[in-house]
């Protein structure tokens, strides 16, 4: 389809929606009666869901193959989806009286219970709304935990290494905290005397990935956590990439105080394109008092709201945070069990070891940290550097190419990238064996493509709706529209 | 899982020479693994979805929802209609499951987004708009920060009366754990008289140090600020940036932010075409004028529309280097995964309303707001504490009835009836008073049976 | 996509689908326990759903336009659908006690209420299953009455014209009657002469469209009823083409004994690609006590069930018929209420004749019955006679062609085509102008392209997942196969 | 309606030199005409979807469904367990709305038909599978005469206890207006040792006159026909087709009809992954051998795989000319709107379940209800009338508690379960009885609040 904007098929006089005609311009105080209509469209109830339908099959998502790295693409069960639209799910308000809300209570403490035996922690709060929400969270409670200790002027440090995800640093950052990063060495990790190096009284925290999405384990972790530790500091683990090594190992065993699982990706919630999400925080005692509330206890009639201790940090979000979503990531631990959680984790390390013996395999692609010879965990980060230097043809192009055979974009990597032209796909547990070799095999013809006829790839996509993009300067003021007014006064429609 | 019938299984680690996963994991230290007989203490699992179904289901059983029921909560998460058509749209295989695609890949979905930004860009009268954050508290947070960002001063004024769910997030947004870079929260008070913000208070607490104004069009307890005009205008001869918090669902029958010459406009997603759920429903936008001066301090992203080599519309970011995913820890705040498929919902809505759904739906909302305060007035001891120039909320005080707000409430939940929010317990000196929500989810029928059972309750 | 059959997608050990694993052998007697299972295909969860999205895909449906005549495309309102799919509708068995079905009960009996209104019509049934099982319905009634009336052996013959439903004299027949046919005069219905010769003690019932779905009403219709019941038989009013009369007449005021509406096409029930549908069977008070049970009454406390009377034919299918249609039926009638229907007649009788101005303005097509002056009803039969005989485009190759354009097919005519290369677009009350147009213009732009590059047309479609028939014999029995087995054993996969 | 707006209505009829409809219905003479004021009887419309969605939730309401209560009704429409993803998949807009396009626009539709008839045909050991028709009783009216027409013989023997409501469809397409045109209808007793077909009695009623013996595995009451092969052998050495009515669910753990024979299998849909919907979530199939003399005589149409001059894999009709839509009167039978969208329902459950998954559910199924069985016979005055060999239903005789059923059935109503099938009204000889269904819908729980309820109300 050639589906025009919303906003341009306007015609005066139509409408999706009709409401009871009422009069109330006599309870507007006059000064706040609004004179001009919005600019809205003016559609016909047929027309705008035909519109948003034809949007939606021009959407890829998962009808083709992603492998989007970081993301742990899986699948979504649709019995979640549907009880989530019941009105038990959706029409709950989140100031309901406990007595009334009984059964998202119950999935909360259920949830909790089973992040508790993955991870060793004390408590979870389902609040934040997102990875980077968890990060923030762990900020806002390694704030108050010092500010408690009479520490909070002192210790403005948080620790983190160049391959965290850039929410740890920006979070800490937003937070009010000062960021040291951590750069890598030959091995894939940080050294620990860099790391003893940057310790000090000023230390708040350490924000740290392991594996981080090369999936290379730092096995020196257990040290690292004791040396922040006796310098006074917090220990939190972005449990981002927990696929690799979920029943294999626990944050809490090793000694960190606190960590964060994402519900979105490891626990087969929906993305929704990004959100709503649940970054699951979870800590030991030690930082319990710290947590957000709303909590949920159980008690002998059934379970109870906890406001939040005195000392919590009140609020990262209002109320229980994106708790519909708990509910379908408690029915995917209830599904799986302990012994298929482990399962997945085996075979998304297993695909991930396949995909990179096929993949070394093809002329024009590397792997990063050669000196680290292991097996990589759920991920390996490649890098397509050579085949750039070899033929002109970067990672975006080959992205673009790839979706013309249905592949969706792949991971590249988060800033900085320490690898020319870099890319990180993730097989996890969900995709057929079929469906990795026919990605394996997409990227083979596109590399070989890219030395035969560069051009092929550098213009592509060919066959979706639209092709690449022009190279505009969206960040030059005068160019950029986030919004149809602003493009038809720049552009003129 | 397709691969996890064991000769698949075999067949893939046969490929890398294994005939077991556990070689695989020989990065990670003997001493770092979980090593007990049965690994972790979960309950067995449910494989079958005609079990697991049946699990939870007799879980979700034990709530009770705002349809079987009449819920006259709001105060941050409103019960409004939700089109049918938007619940298929957000439903739609395509737009639940993806999370980041190319821009011909997603090509439909950033259009989507395009047309979200578009619609409450005309809704509040503003060019520029990001795609959007968690909630309206977060966005009341990341707008102050751009405040002091911009205007370089370390104070914000906030309505004493918001939402304490609110207002804890904004404490946390300006605090901050190195000295001196903390956004002090300072309260303005309400005039007793009018239940709106009390200018006189504002004027004196104004100053040179103020970064931005921060009130709420309607405010938490209800009330339309007839006087924003003037707000924004005091705020401006201080030097400070303006910034209001919106009901959008209001902007058919209120003046939009841009009529008052509000600086940002922030708040909430959910009213236009999201449940609820629980509180999963909400979602926060930030606007503004489309001038360099706050595009480069947004930290959502900014979805431009653009041109495709061969001339053909397409969408990309715009200035995505400001945000934490280009700068790290230099970023403009930090953004991630948010709420963005509540914006295709959002879309949608507004969409199908268009102008005149939006005038029609604010007239009814007024009218049976207002009658609905009217007649719960009518009950012997309950009053309202101002009967008109409110939107869809009002503050009712039962402080004459002589009962506890607990026990009418609980009275209220055996006949069917979720009672308005407790303010006494969030607000000081509101004991005996809740917030009650009206929208036009209620028939005149619910509201007969609200006050029948108050009759009784109260009598 | 390029998609595999979902019986080549096989891969042994998986499923997509868990029960709780118990023996039961010994429950089987042993001569009729399975031997070999079943040759289904082992397909994962996922890959189940992908695939049959993918398939979704590639169905045009209703996003693009279809003005498929005779079936009225109309919207669907989605508030239907989530209320049928909800368990107060979907989780209903037929046989439970009316106490607890008072709400689908309630349903039935306010379409009832409704159809009476719109028809004049004593009662209604809404067991018969579609327009043809409608049809049939009168024919087994119409055995009944003449049964009931000692003439069972005498009155074998139905009346109908050529232009009336295939379904009219079909089920006739396999109710055991002899089928009179009427043809045409050239004004575009059979004259009353002829069906005087017709009408003897012979006749059992008339069945007749009108207007037929060609857009002409037989103005002697009257006449026609008063003769047919003057000879003895029963008068039966296919209301197949409402959608240009609803509101304007009433079969009862025209003194038909009974007649039919079908849900799926005037009453915005979705099609389904061909039911669950409901041809509503309304009768008067003569032919009512020979209508099948179960049928609904109003009583003091609420609803309840009437098993069908003793004359009662007894069943056409299985209990209520698709009552979940029912539903949504009445939700359509009680959003558009009396004026709302009406105007919806106006307007679509008002977008015929908008498009019958501008067809007949495309080179190579013409109208049927040119003696018929004047405007048209809902619909108007088209003619590409014309273009076929100067270019050797036929209204196939147009079909294909304007799939190209995002327009499903048109309708063609029912057998037997009294016209050449016959083609009935129907615009309804609920495509806009604009989509009008679109189609008016594709058509348009495809005739012009039959005389300028004849082979463009017949070698479409281009652009759809693939391209037109080889024209195989799909009637040799060494050729068909309905089944991948078949496939498999005639053309070896 | 996207026209409906005065100004978008004026300028088509301005189009056609008009201003007003009414000209336009000139053809149809004025005193044709409904003329009144009010034109129709008809409340007034609730044009707003908040409103409608009230409405019509208020209505619905007054449902108790089988979700919420615990239901043993079966007997020709049955609660399974549909999974979620075939939910999904039949309310996709492209699959729930459309009615027919060209072999291309509707490839997706056409193949999601032969993945269905293809998996049927797989459980049911049959190469020819037609599209569906209404329902289980007109699938077994139009295979008798299709043997009538095969055979040129004009009488079908079948059970006498069959479902009443499948009778009499089957009555209806066996009687005939003209003389000696119908086909007598004959039924054959059954054995109250055993509780399945009398093979005594098919004998004696077998003769040169018998086009068909039409039997159901499982039967009515719920009994496996162990004799399926014998009964078949009895038809066919009487020159009769042998037509069985099977339930497609049982095919994952019971012989399928080739097995044993069968010249021509019926059945119902509907258990494979279609909600019972107040037996709106009916579907009947016909499926044989892939031979002419069988496939010359089908109602239905026949979707057969094909080629593209390109090559491609595409779909399209067979034999359209045998049709009614093909040949009116002269056709086999007649066919029109059917229940096609429910066999994408069937085709996907069908591809879920595998070999694998129908045959543990078959299991799973025979199990519970044997279960069930022994726990409801243990009940004083209960008996189980055939406490084995039968599939999802048996037979429950309640004769010796001394209650009426319907006073049994309204006490189990007030504790929220639904009792079977009362056969004291269905058949004759079965006073007392009720007919039992128990599937993977019934928890071990569920059988245990039954029997507790038993013991009760049975005291």
């Amino acid at each position: 389809w050639d589906e025009p904007l919303a906003m341009e098929m306007s015609v005066a006089g139509r409408r999706g929606q009709h409401y009871p005609i009422v009069d109330a311009d006599d309870l507007v105080p006059a000064a706040m009666r609004r004179q001009a209509p919005p600019e809205l469209p003016e559609i016909s109830e047929p027309d705008v869901l035909r519109h948003y339908l034809r949007l939606s099959q021009q959407t890829m998502g998962m009808m083709g193959i992603s492998l989007f790295g970081t993301c742990t693409m899986k699948y979504n069960p649709r019995l979640h989806e549907k009880l989530a639209a019941g009105p038990h799910v959706a029409e709950m308000h989140p100031e309901q009286h406990p007595d009334t809300m009984q059964g998202l209570l119950e999935c909360v403490w259920r949830l909790e219970d089973a992040l508790k035996a993955l991870s060793g922690m004390a408590r979870f709060s389902f609040q934040p709304a997102g990875g980077a929400d968890a990060a923030y969270t762990q900020a806002c409670i390694t704030r108050a935990y010092h500010a408690a200790h009479g520490d909070a002027d002192r210790r403005t440090q948080i620790v983190t290494s160049i391959q965290s995800h850039p929410c740890n640093p920006a979070t800490a950052a937003a937070a009010g905290f000062d960021i040291v990063t951590l750069p890598l060495e030959s091995n894939g990790y940080p050294s620990i005397q860099a790391l003893r190096a940057a310790l000090s009284d000023r230390t708040a925290a350490l924000f740290i990935n392991n594996p981080d999405d090369m999936g290379v384990y730092n096995p020196e972790i257990r040290d690292w956590v004791d040396a922040v530790h006796a310098a006074g500091g917090l220990c939190f683990y972005d449990h981002a990439n927990f696929n690799g090594v979920m029943g294999k190992i626990r944050a809490a065993d090793l000694g960190f105080d606190a960590c964060m699982f994402m519900l979105h990706k490891t626990f087969g919630v929906p993305k929704g394109g990004g959100g709503p999400a649940v970054g699951a925080y979870g800590c030991t005692e030690k930082l319990a008092p710290f947590l957000p509330g709303p909590l949920v206890a159980k008690d002998g009639n059934g379970f109870a709201v906890e406001p939040g201790a005195a000392s919590s940090i009140g609020r990262v979000r209002e109320y229980w945070g994106n708790i519909h979503q708990v509910m379908k990531a408690y029915g995917w631990v209830a599904a799986m069990g302990a012994e298929g959680i482990a399962e997945a984790s085996d075979i998304s390390v297993a695909l991930n070891n396949y995909m990179e013996k096929k993949l070394l395999a093809i002329r024009g692609v590397t792997r990063s940290h050669p000196d680290q010879p292991g097996w990589r965990l759920e991920m390996t980060r490649y890098s397509l550097g050579q085949l750039y230097e070899e033929t002109g043809v970067g990672g975006g192009d080959v992205q673009n190419r790839m979706a013309d055979f249905g592949i969706d974009a792949f991971w590249m990597a988060h800033e900085p990238w320490i690898f020319p032209h870099p890319f990180t796909p993730e097989a996890g547990e969900m995709w057929s064996r079929e469906d990795i070799d026919y990605w394996i095999a997409v990227l083979a013809h596109v590399c070989d493509e890219a030395y035969r006829d560069p051009d092929m790839v550098k213009s592509a996509p060919h066959n979706q709706a639209v092709g690449k993009l022009a190279g505009d300067d969206l960040d030059d003021p005068a160019v950029w529209a986030t919004t149809w007014a602003a493009w038809q006064r720049k552009h003129g429609g | 899982m397709p691969n996890s019938a064991p000769a698949l299984k075999a067949a893939i680690l046969a490929e890398l020479g294994l005939d077991d996963a556990e070689p695989l994991f020989g990065q990670i230290p003997e001493d770092h693994r979980l090593r007990e007989a049965l690994p972790l203490p979960l309950p067995p699992a449910i494989t079958s979805e005609v079990e697991l179904s049946r699990h939870l289901r007799g879980i979700l059983a034990k709530n009770r929802h705002c349809l079987d029921n009449i819920s006259f909560l709001g105060g941050g998460c409103w019960q409004h209609h939700v089109p049918a058509v938007v619940d298929e749209i957000v439903g739609r295989s395509e737009f639940l499951t993806p999370v980041w695609g190319t821009p011909s890949s997603d090509l439909g979905r950033n259009q989507a987004w395009f047309e979200f930004t578009s619609q409450l860009g005309a809704l509040l009268g503003m060019e520029m708009v990001g795609l959007p954050v968690y909630s309206w508290g977060c966005a009341a947070g990341h707008a102050i920060r751009m405040a002091a960002r911009i205007t370089g001063r370390g104070k914000v004024l906030v309505p004493a009366e918001m939402s304490p769910e609110r207002r804890m997030v904004v404490d946390n947004y300006c605090a901050a754990a190195g000295a001196g870079r903390a956004i002090e929260v300072v309260a303005i008070a309400t005039d007793s008289a009018t239940g709106r913000l009390d200018l006189g208070d504002l004027d004196a607490r104004l100053g040179a140090d103020v970064a931005a104004v921060y009130f709420e069009n309607p405010a938490y307890l209800g009330m339309i600020e007839s006087d924003a005009a003037a707000i924004v205008e005091a705020a401006h001869k201080a030097g400070a940036l303006a910034i209001v918090g919106v009901d959008p669902i209001s902007l058919g029958v209120l003046s939009p932010p841009s009529d008052y010459g509000a600086d940002i406009a922030v708040g909430s997603t959910q009213p236009l075409g999201v449940h609820m759920h629980g509180g999963g429903g909400l979602g926060g936008f930030i606007a503004s004028r489309d001038e360099a001066i706050y595009a480069h301090e947004y930290p959502t992203l900014l979805n431009s529309m653009t041109r495709t080599a061969a001339g053909e519309r397409v969408f990309a970011m715009s200035l995505m280097h400001q945000s934490s995913y280009g700068a790290r820890e230099e970023g403009k705040d930090w953004t991630g995964n948010s709420t963005y498929l509540w914006a295709i919902a959002n879309a949608a809505y507004m969409a199908l309303l268009g102008p005149l759904g939006f005038r029609e739906l604010g007239a009814l909302i007024l009218r049976r707001a207002h009658d609905a305060a009217r007649q719960i007035a009518s009950v012997p001891g309950i009053s309202v504490a101002h009967p008109s120039g409110f939107f869809k909320e009002f503050v009712v005080d039962f402080g004459g009835t002589g009962q506890s707000l607990d026990a009418i409430d609980e009275a209220l939940r055996v006949r069917g009836i979720f009672g308005g929010i407790d303010l006494g317990a969030r607000l000081p000196g509101r004991e005996h008073q809740a917030l009650y929500c009206v929208t036009e989810c209620h028939s005149p029928a619910d509201i007969d049976r609200l006050v029948t059972a108050l009759r009784e309750v109260c009598a």
